[in-house]
């Protein structure tokens, strides 16, 4: 007999087989498995997913960047997905291309050797490797995990990555044609926030602001200062604001938030307010964390709260999170935390989910609204993600 | 305080999959957030118990993340990843129909690990000198990429001499 | 018993020095091997405190590893790395002496994570737009490599401004 | 005045105030402190420093060999360096020259991009990088932390390198030259074992062994089979034997050692004994572990031992060590561990220490004569430090 004579009598036998037993009630064998499956992603991503930056800072030349479901009742439906970010990475996804970026950084031999940064771009729907943008210079800022390190704008168009050697700058990036395509030095200052119909800012160390126009071409169009405003010393604007329709609001060390207009043709200085003024001055009130706010598509701004402030407590993790009427500036609600927190977080849906990184480096789920909590997630193979953000 | 907060914090990894010994049977959920997961979508009878789960029949030789709790699924690897085409093989008795079923550990690589559900035992498994029942390998070896991210738990078919 | 294993489990790393913020005070030994450590060899009494506990009076705004613990002293760096020349400044008072001290934070480079005595303290720490005095940046990058490896606490000179 | 002489001023002033202040009781300032300071190692390493191989399962990249002293208080005095080692590498510390090797792979993006094999040559005093070998082919083996993954024979003038991809081989590289000298192809055989006066011995998946003859040019000048001799399902040999005095001790799955001579010029099978005859059959021990044989210097043979065992218990953790008279066969201790042991290793000394890794991932120092319990070094920055190198 021909081999494929032989596969025809033994399936006959099986099917025979199989016919017998399901008659006498045995099981029917389970069938054998395809070997080449691997999943994809919808896209847009479902309202509730969120990325968890890991920076694992005990092996920081492997960190990652977790896709997780805020909705999900086990770590089997909580993580949907993985994308390395290697050595201080910062992170950002486009709301309009199916894109990720990462900028990080390689060495020839982990830590050793030649060094080389890129921006890496990934497909949202395959998590896999689009290309790479090589970033000149070996400059890219190596810190803690900063939603401010790189910006998108001009509607995706344009990727701006803040540099600092301790000299500092930020490479524009022409996100289709995946090239560098200028740099702009800074004077003193640092990050970069997303400014104008398509420019950024950035906070300088003599208490000033920065603002540059961008052309489509990456050339700088426009600048403008606001002159020295804050104080270092005496009240120091986090460099961490949360964006409510154009306008940046930055909490300060003592307990202040100063407004920022930055959706106009020129960064315009808002009004600065307290933050704690129906707050027990006794209690010492103040802000503080990793990412220490967020704000959510009905014009809420949170901030991350812990009692007792002095010098040196502005990275304590927060007992409370206290929700504002950005535009009123006016306290809607404290919140009470399960477990302090370092950073936070809001899905953009009407209904958004308020997301807690604890200090167990978990991550707790809490409906914004009513503040009811509602999960952890942990388990997910995390070290550190000491920032999250929602997807777009 | 910054004590009980220390203490209490555990990672996963590893070190739960070794506790698993010591309890003398791999067949029980190891850790807090396992056990809470044993309210997972109902799987089918005649391939019971949780995939994310390390006690799960297939389990019975994998050695690293379970990718049913990385994005992927018993028998699929997570996104971004390439199922590696060289594997170990266990024989793992499904305790619904009492059969036992060779088993196909792809790993799923490209990416570093998964971190999450670890898994560890050794039934069937042996040393080095014999590869293909070897899980202390990489078998990421056949694939593009030596990163190995986890393992799938792939049935080949029924072991016809051992049932 | 598995259970309590991962549960017993502690990964010594950032979580524990997080944890020292919820006491209110960073002076606080943090954890059991650091408690343990209080037996270390004698300082001179004019340089108080045990240089492997976040709480010695030179880490007052440092945030990475204590090269004391890592093969290094606080002015020296481990065998194998390179200190850093660039720094961020701290200004640390001595109870022996109560003068005001200018710390150089220099970081010991070409090797990853010592992984052990993480330490954050944040006593005139400033954000990003003020990097002398920001610990959140990795400050290898004045070195040859930038792969942190730990942190080394140098007197420059006292506060003379400041006493 | 010029600056030297302002200097000059400044010294006197300070130095009448030093006075005075000594003078009124007041403490001296503290000198300002050199900033360019670097340790260095004494060689030899004193005997109870011990390398701890963490292989760092979750950030497998950036694994580490930390240099630990047994002899410590505390994790100041305890950790003396730290080497990186990379994606499933292997490690052996020359005994002749002032060199260690870690034979390590990396990729151009970690775990993307080019791959390349190398073995890194450390010194011993400074611990920085003296050279690298380039390994060709992408071949080296990826597994577990294994002691017979590379080895180091004529008198530390060869170093063999075992390699998988399935496909079996050992490059042999030139320590001295280090250089790549040749590739002996291994028949379903695995693992590197020193043996003869210059040469290795193999364990083959047909139960045999396999041992080549070396030349001082690496070339095969020998070759000799000790025909199949176990039986992989009914009583496998584990692949982790114990060296005294030219002889392996192969302990198996079901409680035996086998005995194998490999200090002669032919390879040859020794006697096979129970570790078990004395113990209660009803207890079932067993030996297991990841790597769970030791010897010291007095001859003595130490094996990780667990009750209950069964098929798949082999890398259960000991809960305790049994140490036997190799040349006797003879049971002389149980220890029992205080938690229980994955890995064990002996330091070198005449009055040696038990070091054991314990299931939370700590090394717990035992004395060796008594199996009196010491310390335990924890919270060394280790994630799985799953083999230990006493120092040569």
């Amino acid at each position: 007999m021909s081999p494929g004579a032989v596969r025809g009598a033994a399936g006959r036998i099986a099917a025979a087989l199989l016919l017998l037993c399901a008659a006498q009630g045995v099981p029917a064998e389970l069938p054998a498995e395809s070997l080449d499956r691997v999943e994809t992603l919808p896209v847009p991503y479902p309202p509730h997913w969120f990325w968890a930056h890991d920076m694992a800072f005990g092996h920081y030349t492997d960190g990652r960047m977790f896709l997780l479901d805020a909705d999900g009742a086990h770590v089997g439906a909580q993580f949907k997905g993985m994308v390395n970010a290697a050595f201080g990475p910062a992170f950002v996804e486009s709301g309009q291309r199916r894109e990720l970026y990462v900028a990080e950084t390689f060495y020839e031999r982990t830590g050793r050797g030649k060094r080389t940064d890129v921006v890496t771009v990934y497909d949202k729907s395959t998590l896999a490797p689009l290309g790479e943008i090589v970033l000149p210079g070996a400059k890219r800022v190596n810190t803690l995990p900063s939603r401010y390190a790189v910006a998108l704008i001009d509607g995706g168009k344009q990727l701006l990555v803040y540099n600092f050697t301790p000299a500092t700058s930020v490479t524009v990036i022409d996100v289709g044609q995946r090239k560098v395509i200028n740099e702009v030095p800074l004077p003193g200052c640092a990050m970069v926030y997303p400014a104008g119909k398509n420019g950024f800012s950035s906070l300088c160390g003599n208490g000033s602001l920065i603002s540059f126009r961008i052309d489509e071409r990456g050339q700088v169009t426009g600048r403008h200062v606001i002159e020295p405003f804050f104080d270092i010393d005496a009240d120091a604007l986090f460099e961490k604001p949360a964006l409510i329709g154009g306008i940046a609001y930055f909490p300060t060390f003592a307990g202040n938030v100063q407004e920022i207009n930055l959706g106009t043709e020129q960064a315009r200085l808002g009004k600065k307010w307290s933050l704690i003024a129906g707050s027990d001055p006794a209690e010492h009130w103040r802000p503080g964390g990793i990412h220490l706010t967020g704000a959510d598509a009905a014009g809420r701004l949170y901030v991350l709260m812990h009692p007792e402030g002095k010098e040196g407590s502005h990275k304590e993790p927060g007992r409370e999170i206290w929700v504002f009427d950005a535009r009123g500036r006016s306290l809607l609600q404290r919140v009470t935390l399960r477990e302090p927190g370092l950073s936070i977080e809001l899905t953009r849906d009407p209904d958004p989910l308020l997301l807690v990184v604890n200090v167990s480096m978990n991550v707790d789920v809490y409906r914004a609204r009513d503040g009811g909590f509602l999960r952890t997630l942990s388990d997910f193979g995390q070290d550190e993600p000491l920032l999250l953000h929602a997807v777009r | 305080m910054a004590r009980t907060l220390a203490q209490r914090t555990s990672r996963r990894s590893f070190i739960a999959a070794i506790g698993s010994a010591l309890v003398g049977g791999a067949m029980l959920p190891l850790l807090p957030v396992a056990r809470a997961a044993a309210a997972e979508t109902a799987r089918p009878k005649e391939d019971p118990g949780d995939p994310t789960q390390c006690g799960y029949w297939r389990n019975c030789a994998v050695d690293g993340y379970l990718c049913a709790c990385c994005g992927g699924t018993t028998t699929s690897c997570p996104p971004g990843t390439e199922m590696s085409p060289t594997t170990w093989i266990g024989t793992c008795r499904n305790p619904a129909d009492g059969r036992d079923y060779i088993i196909s550990y792809n790993d799923c690589c490209g990416k570093t690990s998964c971190g999450a559900c670890f898994c560890n035992r050794n039934e069937g498994d042996r040393p080095l000198y014999a590869p293909q029942r070897a899980n202390d390998l990489n078998w990421c070896v056949g694939a593009k990429s030596l990163a190995y991210h986890c393992t799938v738990t792939v049935i080949l078919g029924t072991a016809a001499g051992r049932t």
